[in-house]
């Protein structure tokens, strides 16, 4: 059964690939691209990964569908004002297709053969990384991978959304540098979604610092529970209950350089306790990852709220006659 | 019961895809986006079921922030359309 | 007793089987945005309560069975706010086309 | 010995995905539609990485837990890296519409 189960999600999983790469309408291949997120989470849960797939189900079926539908919805918006319709299809001439198709073709061909003929055993990393799992304190094979075995690459992905961040803000117009974004039309509705935005964010903060906390022994983790963290302050800026920051507070700026800054901070500071950069002393292992994740979280949940409001002005500038 | 609990997985699953005939077809965008809203409570659905077939740990966190996030996209959706904030106006 | 408890998680599930399935013909059949809205919010919703429903009993941790109703109740108030959204949507929509 | 089964089903879906996702990537003229295809790789080339990892390993693990570590971070690297392509074409839409007007 657990295999026409893997049987049925591969096909849905293809169809729906085939369909946001084809879809005529860029609204249905956005579409058709969320419920692929969806049932990749669920492919996760299938390959013992459930890690993973709740990341998928935060970022790729959660933030994504967020920024690709605020996108149409803003481009539609955009080509209103000037009289211009949602772009179709663009025709490629059908000679041009199928070369393209074939020379597709023949790469997914290679990496096939290559899928066939991985070694077997494995050759893998799991023994060095299980070896210094009871030196961290964490039960979670995967949270210890990303903060002790492999923390290099967990603090330069973190440097990573502030580059990407500074990136999305640098996209702002110089007058409006430093002034807030305006993400949401105005005035915010009353009604249904106001008491969403007030009963949600209770739940979802508690959630988000559940799936974080119990990162360190169980499935979750920071990047998880800060993704739940900042859809919370997104519902509540949708509904006009906060307002979006100014990109030039010191506040936000502070809340958003802390996580990576101190993570760095603590990662020289093992140079002089312990043997090399970002080596924790054992005994110390387990408070010092608790301090870096409890910093961090709320960094990323900034950084990624913050993402997908977008820079200052993009909204200011909709409409030229207005 | 395990063989049962999967087997209604796929069965969710399929007619909850199923639905997203009405994704391709539209004729609106708020059509598309409830075959969406379909496939994600199937696959909260879904989830619910691996997790009583003891398929992976953790298989409910899953299924809560599916269902925290679930709606978001949509919300998102109608609030960056101008004209169209949800306000009560008739 | 165990047969019991089986019996009534495979009815549930059936049954919450079968509301996804109404909610999927309704989505499909109903004539508009409107009224497929509706298809989807209510038997979908039911479904996956009575889902829960049969699940709930066989959960060991009280933890879990906390996280499962909360898992509907989330689903059915996100959907609910949803559906209100996207029916204004639908609405001015088809007014402006 | 379900990995037996699993490795080829979701190796050959995750090729798959990469092959569609190239060729959206070659083909659709619209940009947006470009980001989507790019993404479909994405995905597939992360479904690559999670099958690598639920191959048997050496010793007694039964699943190799620094392929899924660096998958989690390689979603979020690729999510950031998506969401400043969006909003770079966000922007360069309004500049256009805006030299159009200025003509």
């Amino acid at each position: 059964m657990s295999q026409l189960l893997d049987i049925v999600l591969v096909a849905m999983t293809l169809s729906l690939a085939v369909w946001t790469v084809m879809a005529r309408d860029v609204f249905s291949a956005t579409v058709g691209f969320m419920a692929f997120g969806l049932l990749l989470a669920i492919i996760w849960v299938q390959l013992a990964a459930p890690d993973v797939a709740m990341t998928e189900a935060a970022i790729g079926a959660g933030a994504s569908g967020v920024l690709f539908l605020r996108f149409i919805a803003r481009r539609d918006a955009l080509g209103a004002s000037i009289g211009k319709p949602r772009p179709d299809d663009a025709p490629v001439p059908t000679g041009l297709r199928i070369a393209c198709g074939a020379l597709c073709g023949i790469v997914a061909m290679a990496l096939g053969i290559a899928v066939l003929a991985l070694p077997s055993p494995a050759p893998s990393l799991a023994q060095a990384a299980a070896a210094s799992l009871p030196r961290t304190g964490l039960g979670n094979p995967i949270a210890a991978v990303l903060m002790a075995y492999r923390a290099l690459d967990t603090l330069l992905e973190s440097v990573v959304l502030v580059l990407a961040l500074i990136g999305i803000w640098s996209l702002s117009p110089d007058s409006a540098w430093g002034s807030s974004p305006d993400p949401f039309p105005s005035p915010a509705p009353a009604g249904p979604l106001t008491l969403f935005a007030r009963l949600l964010p209770p739940v979802g903060i508690i959630v988000g610092i559940h799936l974080t906390w119990i990162g360190a022994t169980a499935p979750g983790g920071k990047f998880q529970g800060a993704t739940v963290l900042a859809a919370m302050w997104l519902l509540a800026m949708m509904a006009g209950l906060a307002r979006p920051p100014a990109i030039g507070a010191t506040w936000l700026r502070v809340l958003l350089a802390a996580g990576p800054t101190i993570f760095l901070a603590i990662g020289f500071s093992g140079w002089l306790f312990a043997d090399a950069f970002l080596a924790y002393t054992d005994a110390a292992a387990k408070p010092i990852i608790v301090l870096i994740e409890a910093v961090l979280t709320p960094s990323i949940a900034a950084i990624l709220a913050m993402m997908l409001i977008g820079p200052p002005a993009l909204a200011h500038m909709r409409a030229p006659d207005t | 019961m395990h063989e049962f609990l999967i087997g209604a997985a796929v069965f969710v699953l399929l007619v909850a895809g199923a639905g997203l005939i009405r994704a391709i077809r539209g004729p609106t965008d708020v059509d598309r986006i409830l075959a969406v809203q379909l496939l994600g409570s199937g696959g909260i659905g879904v989830l619910v079921l691996l997790h009583a077939a003891g398929q992976a740990p953790g298989i409910l966190d899953i299924a809560l922030t599916f269902a925290i996030l679930g709606a978001l996209a949509a919300l998102a959706f109608a609030r960056s359309s101008p004209g169209s904030g949800g306000a009560d106006r008739t | 007793m165990s047969l019991l408890l089986n019996g009534f998680t495979v009815l549930c599930v059936i049954l919450g089987g079968v509301f996804f399935l109404a909610g999927t013909v309704g989505l499909l059949r109903f004539p508009d945005a409107a009224s497929r809205l509706h298809a989807l919010t209510k038997p979908d919703n039911l479904g996956l309560g009575l889902i829960v429903l049969g699940i709930l009993p066989r959960v060991a941790d009280p933890v879990d069975a906390l996280k499962l109703v909360l898992i509907w109740v989330l689903v059915q108030f996100g959907a609910g706010t949803a559906a209100q959204l996207l029916g204004y949507h639908a609405r001015v929509d088809r007014r402006a086309r | 010995m379900i990995h037996l089964f699993q490795v080829p089903l979701f190796g050959l879906c995750g090729v798959a995905l990469v092959g569609l996702g190239l060729f959206g990537a070659i083909v659709q003229a619209d940009l947006f539609r470009r980001i989507l295809s790019l993404s479909v790789m994405g995905s597939g080339i992360f479904l690559l990485f999670s099958v690598v990892a639920r191959r048997p390993a050496a010793g007694d693990v039964a699943v190799d837990p620094v392929p899924q570590a660096l998958l989690i971070t390689g979603i979020v690297v690729a999510f950031s890296a998506v969401a400043l392509a969006v909003m770079l074409l966000e922007r360069l839409d309004q500049v256009s519409v805006t030299d159009d007007g200025e003509e």
